[in-house]
């Protein structure tokens, strides 16, 4: 009636080509991602997972890294560890030529427990600082123009890319405290590297309480604190958490800041293994991360080296993945369950 | 009845101006009984008592107008509650009319008690009774919310008429046969044209019961539909 | 009326309209919707029941009722803007605008929603300048002409007694506007498309009762020239800008008829009773 | 009950517990806000003492004669360059002509070249071992203790050597002004005799690439004295004006580390490199991540929407090094091995030699920014209020009509803040470039066009990444890398501080 | 004139209720004023146009009714609009009764004319132009919102009631005098009396524009401050 | 009134406080909230200027004005609810609530917002079971006792009249309960710390006729027992269920008096030309 018809069926083609460009435009995505988990999760699998009882490969999860001696002896090929190696050596005195691939053998159990002891410091330390931080912003401050800035800052520093983190990480704790390469440094680094999303993000949970709630328990002669604690903090609270989980994946994923604070390509001793207990503080760890970023490019490419590649990346991206998904999960419950 | 308003205030309002109207009524029909009676019985303390009785009257005329524009204000009625509103409002006047007419019986009785009685007095007392049950009947048919009352009430109107006019030629005649007793004939018509109009202001009353009931206004309609 | 399939092509020549409209009425049809016999459901949520009535042309029909007894869903229904939602749908009866039933197959809902305007109850201006909002439902429609949109606007801002108030700022943001005038606003640029039927969703109910005022006051002239459903909250407000009045209750129409009728005399108990307070 | 507490000590009690409470949480406040502080302050301290000592390193540069010496090592190399060249004119002449007789007039024209620069090395090598030396003796005598990089331990170097009088070394250096006038005369005879009879090519191209050659050639030879000149003027005692400690930095097209000869720390190269990579990486994820947007917030069904947004945001979490190591293990080998099919040979810089490059980090970063940007953006476009929509609708507009004219302009800056946030995160990023960029420090040859985007680069990310790790705290590499992270840091604040003020904008037009 | 209402159909209806009050006042001046000319120039012409001309304002009531009840329902009035709707409705019967009086001295004029003139006819004259004017001013005081002038309009009924009583005693006195034409007498008391009501009715309606104006009730209050 | 500063204690024999009541008034003191010449400002923006009323105590005092003109911000000033407002401050002028001056520095906020409740335009229980609600301004004021709260919970519940739709389901979430039942909650609520002020902020206007006629009727039952302030846009809400009104109009007093003088005679123009709707 208003439009002519041509224009309208013209219209009406064009919307529908470009709803299908949008929809294969976003199915790439999703198919790059998947051929990702797949291809990892197939050749991960084969290291981590076995034919036979138990199925699960427990030597790859309980055991250190080892490396790995290649020889063919009597036209046999052996792919002996380190340990199984020189037991083998005791009983076998002659020469073989041998290829040795470092970390190619044993498995990853210090690196699981280093990343499993970096995430819960560092998480510990900045839930504490970050949650305080955000009740004094939004509950007890008042806006000025130094408490603008400050938000503006904290806004901006959870952009700041983890690399830099790192670096004043180990200028500042490693370097200047003198902690070295350490667990103290690790979790200072990752833990302030997560302070200003948590910050951010509990603000924001704290925000998205009803100013009706605090005003209704104001008014019925309620002291600040009182309304904090019972009227903002339960309702802000699994929002916090929920979104402080995304921070736990972060903080177990990334790489840069422990690369040189906290992470040792190699250590022999378990993180508990130490002299005195204030050593367990100033002792350097394995982590996953580093881990794959040591096998992955450190080591000379061969194919021994795939084996533990992938079963490392297997590994860290089912653990980090859990986390997320938790996360996702709890967020969707969240929303539905919250609706003021 | 119908069911209550939430607000409980609306209710209570609407039925203060309903009691109001109808103790308005109650006191009218009072005074007038005791207007006629002072006149039938020669008793000059009934009249006064009648007359004095008009003043109650004439507040809650008053206090009725104030109500309804105070229920009018505070509740904005509508349907049937506004129709009750106005139509208290509306009747209020003519039942402080019909209060008048019984001083005015009242006053002119109290003069015929002065003079000799008047055999023709007895003629007033079937007007009396006819007008005081079409007062009664139209306050019910409010009161009731009773349409075919009112409608039967406005019907019986004519018959007051014919009896006051029949009561006018007679007295009349007799005025003109006894000249000596002129003055009283003449109270005598006055107080049976007031009783007429008591008629015709239960007529009205009748007419708005009818509007609160029904939301029909049957007044002049007799003229209406001749046209 | 004339079919909305085969109506030909009136837009460009937006003066002529007025002229169409009264050889329509010459055309002798007296109802411009027509419900009829609907049943509508939410899912598996039935929400109305057997719905029928005619809303005449040129007037303002109301719909009153209490919360949720369906009266938007009727209204969200004569655009069809339930098609939005999801498992929302008609599953019995019909509605016909000028005698074509909206919901055929061959009714193009864009075409209907030209036709049908829709105000809604929180004004909705878009964060654009005042001419741009007004324009807008014209440059969708596909007409670029400066000079004709030029008119349009002043024209339907004219129509919806606002152009006094904001000739001098057009340019500017439409958030600016205060709440009454953001309301305005959004009926001149449903106006502005030149709709037959506009359609209000509860117009006045964010607003204080001075804009109020201004809208109700708006709505008596549009009917002039317009086919006005109103949903309303406020009885009062139905008293005063409506023609005819449907009361609804839990999803059925228990009444409807002029609105002077409904407010004095209505025929059904349940709707005297929601009238005059005494609900619940 | 009194307003006017009548219970005094309680009220008391109460108003310390309420500001020991406030002062708690602002304690706290203020730990996060030192800290963060402190981030910032350790950067600047660490990276600042940069320019100190590599003002020292300029200037130790110039009083060494190392600066003399490169004038003349410029004219070596283009010489050797223009060799090279010859080289390429053969491939290019030998690929027309199979048959190998007429090439070799080239070759014998070649070699003749080749050889004409034979002195003029010989005058670098010298001019090079006594330019060290001296160097050796001037950090021996301290004058450059500033310069204490692991590579070049005076302590250790200097003192077997006997003390030398740096004077008279310089003095011994600069005689080359004189071999340099005598061996470019050698030079600029041989080369005209040479050019006087070119050989003949037959291929219409190699003959063109000839022509500029010879145009070069002539260019070079005309330069010398224009060298020589220069050689003649320098002058060791100048002084290095502090303004280029920074612009050394910031303009400088060279990062050479660990050399024997000279330091060079300048950005340009990294720089280069981050944002060749960012620009793949957003190139690819800005459309997708924008569409799958819109795809989601408006046109997928209900199901389709609850599936594919956990799942995008889900790929948010892959770990950056799980994802470079997946780019090493499989995205460079196949980006190869699609540009080295046949059916791909129309592309001109196809076959691509390198595995890693600026490609591969770049489309694996863009499955990173994807993320990023989609949950921005169509957070962007769901908080468009309801309202706008349906007003669309009511007034006749079809879906795409919706989205273009009003969702997208309402939630445009968000829009455009999900992409700026995505461009933070992607120069960010240094697993990813650190396994799969390539890390070659030059700045890639962008005579190739857009083959440019296939070779392999290093980035500021990666380079901190890499050598932070092997450097002595508070050398000049040190201080260096700081002020690569510095730089990171303004970029990235920058970029953000750009992204909040638009979403604070957005929020403020539709709020 | 107060400013105007948003609502544009506010004005209008008020306007409207007003122009109604008006024109039946206008049109039941013209009925008395026909009756008495109908009595005095013996022209029973007059009279009947009098009585005819009652129909039209006996509709004009109903419709001040309507009207009125349409704007309770409709804007809700409050403060003086409020107040100016219920006096219009209030005074609306006031009016049709002053016109109901002017027919009933038509009537009665109609049956005077069939017998020769009465000299004491004359009598009539002061008492319906103080009727007359009591009741122009009560409207003009409605129109205007004039309230002293209301006030005014009530003092002067007292004179009135005087002047009345006056004739009644003169013409009861000439009727015992002259029997024969008892009937003619009477009929002048009747008229004289129904004047007398008019300027009743004229302060009842200025008594209404006091209220409409001032939300002031100052019926009844002699009385009142009296007990 | 006996003076606040020496009132004993009440709160906790919650059950003697009618009985102080009754005392007090035969003190003698008629006004419960005397505002005094105040002067109020947003940062710069002054929004109230000179404003000087008597709340009397055990009655509806209402303020109605176009929007914007300050109303809630009286509202506020009256338990300090807007020392939580950056910038907000009272320039000029007193408030007095029984003679004390609420802003002096010795008088405790905590106290007097137990003393003087507050009820919102938006409903806004907490998001816990019903019981919970109302239990918890008892709780904060240190009553502990089940008993008591229990006896409290359900005496508030009944003053708010909602005892009959919710005492089988106390223990449910208040966010279940309809619209005009959640303000019927946050009325109980407020009810349960037996305050002798209620403020209400356009209480009703969230809420559909039904819902606001039961919040009206309960308003009327509750000023036997408190005094009650109340913001409203709804001129025929003040004139229902209010016995004193104040009219305000860009942040002045212009009008105050009783409820029926200012609808039938109010003294100035701008009173009657806002109610009337002559304004704008
Ligand atoms: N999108 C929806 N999905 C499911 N049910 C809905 C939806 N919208 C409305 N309903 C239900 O349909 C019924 C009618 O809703 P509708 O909005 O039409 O009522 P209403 O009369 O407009 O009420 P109100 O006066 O509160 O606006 C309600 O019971 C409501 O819960
Ligand atoms: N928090 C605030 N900061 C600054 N100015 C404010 C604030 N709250 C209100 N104002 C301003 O103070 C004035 C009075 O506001 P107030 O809310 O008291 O008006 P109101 O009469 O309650 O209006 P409404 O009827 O719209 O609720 C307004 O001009 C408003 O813009
Ligand atoms: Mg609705
Ligand atoms: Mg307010
Ligand atoms: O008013 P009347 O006395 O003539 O009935």
């Amino acid at each position: 009636m208003i439009a002519a018809p041509s224009n309208r069926r013209r219209s009406r083609l064009l919307e529908r080509v470009l709803f299908w460009v949008f929809r294969i435009g976003t199915y790439f995505v999703l198919l790059c991602a998947t051929y990702i988990f797949l291809d990892i999760g197939i050749k991960g699998g084969r290291t981590v997972f076995t034919r036979t009882a138990p199925f699960v490969n427990v030597k790859f999860l309980t055991e250190p890294p080892q490396t790995l001696y290649v020889f063919d002896y009597q036209g046999k090929k052996m792919e002996l560890s380190d340990r199984e190696f020189r037991e083998w050596k005791t009983t076998h005195k002659e020469d073989v030529d041998v290829t040795s691939v470092s970390y190619s053998a044993g498995g990853i159990w210090p690196c699981i427990v280093g990343t499993a002891l970096l995430v819960i410091g560092s998480m510990t330390l900045a839930l504490f600082i970050g949650i305080s931080c955000a009740i004094y912003l939004s509950e007890y401050s008042r806006d000025g123009r130094f408490i603008r800035l400050i938000r503006v800052a904290i806004l901006n520093l959870a952009g700041v890319p983890s690399i830099v983190f790192g670096l004043f990480g180990f200028g500042l704790f490693v370097i200047f405290f003198g902690w070295n390469v350490s667990l103290l440094s690790g979790w200072f680094t990752l833990g302030l590297m997560v302070l200003p999303a948590i910050i951010t993000a509990s603000e924001e949970s704290l925000r998205a309480v009803p100013q009706g709630l605090r005003e209704g328990s104001l008014a019925l002669g309620a002291t600040k604190w009182q309304t904090i604690r019972k009227n903002v903090l339960p309702y802000a609270l699994p929002g916090i958490l929920t979104s402080s989980i995304l921070g736990i994946a972060r903080v177990a994923g990334e790489t840069a800041p422990i690369m040189f604070t906290a992470a040792y390509a190699m250590r022999d001793e378990m993180p508990w293994q130490v002299s005195h207990w204030t050593n367990f503080f100033f002792q350097g760890v394995m982590a996953l991360p580093y881990h794959i970023y040591v096998v992955s490019s450190k080591i000379p490419q061969n194919e021994y080296t795939e084996r533990v590649q992938y079963g490392t990346a297997f590994v860290f991206l089912v653990v980090v993945m859990l986390i997320a998904l938790t996360s996702i999960l709890l967020r969707e419950r969240q929303r539905r369950r919250l609706s003021w | 009845m119908p069911p209550k308003h939430i607000l409980g205030t609306f209710d209570e309002a609407l039925s203060s101006l309903r009691n109001n109207v109808l103790m308005m009524a109650g006191l009218a029909e009072r005074t007038l009984d005791r207007a006629v009676k002072g006149l039938l019985q020669r008793d000059d303390n009934l009249c006064t008592t009648a007359i004095a009785d008009d003043e109650e009257i004439d507040q809650l005329e008053k206090q009725i107008d104030k109500e309804g524009v105070d229920v009018l204000l505070r509740f904005q009625p509508v349907a049937s509650d506004l129709r009750r509103v106005v139509a208290a409002m509306k009747l209020s006047p003519n039942i402080e009319r019909i209060a008048d007419q019984a001083t005015n019986i009242a006053r002119r009785a109290r003069k015929l008690n002065r003079h000799p009685p008047l055999p023709e007095v007895e003629i007033i007392v079937p007007i009396q009774a006819h007008a005081m049950a079409m007062f009664k009947d139209s306050t019910d048919a409010f009161a009731r919310e009773n349409v075919d009352l009112g409608r039967a009430v406005v019907a019986r109107d004519k018959d007051l008429d014919h009896m006051n006019k029949m009561a006018n030629r007679r007295l009349t005649d007799r005025m003109a046969q006894d000249p000596k007793q002129l003055r009283g004939y003449l109270n005598l018509i006055f107080i049976s044209r007031s009783l007429e109009r008591v008629g015709d202001h239960a007529t009205n009353i009748a007419e708005d019961a009818v509007y609160a009931a029904a939301a029909e206004d049957i007044r002049h309609q007799t003229v209406a539909t001749a046209t | 009326m004339v079919s909305l399939v085969e109506m030909p092509q009136a837009m460009p020549q937006q003066l002529s309209r007025q002229n169409d409209r009264r050889a329509d009425e010459v055309n002798g049809a007296e109802i411009m919707i027509d419900v009829r016999d609907l049943d509508f459901a939410y899912g598996a949520n039935k929400v109305l029941h057997d719905v029928t009535l005619d809303i005449p042309p040129q007037a303002v029909t109301a719909f009153i009722g209490p919360s949720g007894c369906g009266k938007t869903t009727l209204l969200r229904c004569i655009n069809r803007m339930n098609d939005l939602i999801e498992g929302a749908r008609i599953t019995r009866g019909a509605i016909h605008l000028g005698g074509v039933d909206i919901n055929a197959p061959e009714v193009d809902v864009v075409d209907l929603r030209r036709r049908v305007g829709m105000v809604f109850q929180k004004s909705n201006p878009f964060p654009k300048s005042i001419y741009e909002n007004i324009s807008y439902g014209l440059r969708i429609a596909g007409i670029n002409k400066r000079s004709q949109i030029d008119e349009a606007v002043e024209k339907s801002l004219r129509g919806a007694a606002l152009w006094d108030e904001v000739k001098d700022r057009l340019d500017e943001g439409a958030l600016g506007l205060s709440g009454g005038q953001q309301q305005r606003l959004c009926i001149a640029r449903a106006l502005a498309v030149e709709p037959d039927v506009v359609l209000m969703d509860e117009p006045c109910s964010a607003l204080d009762p001075i804009a109020t005022a201004k809208i109700e006051e708006l709505i008596q002239e549009l009917k002039m020239q317009y086919t006005i459903v109103i949903v309303t909250h406020n009885m009062q407000q139905a008293g005063r800008v409506s023609d005819h009045t449907g009361f609804f209750y839990l999803g059925k129409l228990i009444e409807f008829g002029p609105t002077t009728k409904i407010f004095t005399n209505p025929s059904e108990r349940r709707t005297e009773d929601y009238i005059t307070g005494r609900f619940g | 009950m009194s307003i006017l507490s009548e219970n005094a000590p309680a009220r008391r009690r109460r108003i310390t517990t309420e500001s020991a409470i406030k002062a708690f949480f602002g304690s706290n406040a203020l730990v996060a806000i030192v800290v963060l502080a402190l981030i910032t302050i350790f950067l600047f301290r660490d990276g600042f003492g940069f320019f100190g000592q590599n003002l020292a390193n300029l200037r130790l540069y110039r009083r060494a004669g190392l600066e003399y010496v490169d004038i003349i090592r410029t004219q070596a190399q283009t010489h050797a360059a223009l060799s090279r060249q010859l080289g390429d004119i053969r491939m290019q002449e030998s690929r027309t002509l199979p048959s190998g007789s007429t090439l070799e007039a080239f070759d014998q024209f070649s070699a003749a070249f080749s050889d004409s620069g034979e002195f003029l090395n010989a005058l670098v090598s010298d001019a090079n071992d006594q330019a060290l030396a001296l160097r050796e003796v001037l950090i021996a005598a301290g004058s450059a203790s500033a310069v204490s990089s692991a590579e070049a331990q005076p302590s250790e170097t200097a003192k077997p050597t006997a003390p030398v009088d740096p004077r008279a070394a310089m003095i011994a250096l600069r005689t080359a002004d004189e071999k340099f006038a005598k061996i470019a005369e050698g030079m600029k005879g041989k080369i005209d005799n040479l050019l006087a009879a070119p050989p003949v090519l037959s291929s219409p191209k190699a003959r063109q690439s000839f022509e500029k050659w010879k145009k070069k050639t002539r260019d070079y030879v005309a330069q010398f004295p224009v060298v020589s000149q220069r050689l003649r003027q320098w002058n060791a005692n100048e002084p290095v004006p502090a303004y280029r400690a920074i612009t050394a930095f910031l303009f400088g097209r060279d990062w050479v580390t660990a050399s024997f000869w000279q330091d060079w720390y300048g950005i340009i190269p990294l720089l280069v490199g981050s944002i060749m990579v960012a620009a793949v990486a957003l190139l690819l994820a800005v459309p997708l991540g924008v569409c799958s947007a819109i795809y989601v917030s408006e046109v997928a069904a209900r199901g389709e929407k609850s599936l594919i947004k956990p799942y995008i945001e889900f790929i948010s979490a892959i770990p950056s090094v799980v994802l470079g190591f997946f780019g090493i293990a499989v995205v460079g080998q196949a980006v190869r091995a699609l540009s080295q099919m046949p059916f791909m040979k129309w592309v001109p810089f196809f076959p691509i030699s390198e595995r890693l490059n600026v490609f591969t980090a770049g489309s694996l970063l863009a499955l990173m920014a994807v993320p990023t940007i989609f949950t921005l953006a169509e957070d962007a476009l769901r908080n468009v209020p309801r309202g706008f929509k349906e007003a669309s609708y009511a007034l006749g507009a079809n879906r795409l009509q919706t989205i273009a004219r009003v969702l997208v302009p309402a939630s445009l800056s968000g829009i455009i803040s999900a992409v700026l946030l995505g461009l933070g995160r992607v120069i960010g990023e240094t697993m990813v470039v650190l396994l799969c960029a390539g890390n070659r420090i030059a700045i890639p040859d962008f005579t190739q066009g857009l083959g440019a985007f296939f070779q392999p680069v290093h980035t500021m990310t990666g380079i901190i990444a890499q050598e932070m790790g092997e450097v002595v705290r508070g050398s000049i590499h040190y201080r260096a890398l700081f002020m690569v992270g510095l730089v990171l840091f303004a970029l990235t604040l920058g970029i953000n501080y750009l992204a909040q003020r638009l979403v604070a904008r957005y929020r403020m037009s539709i709020g």
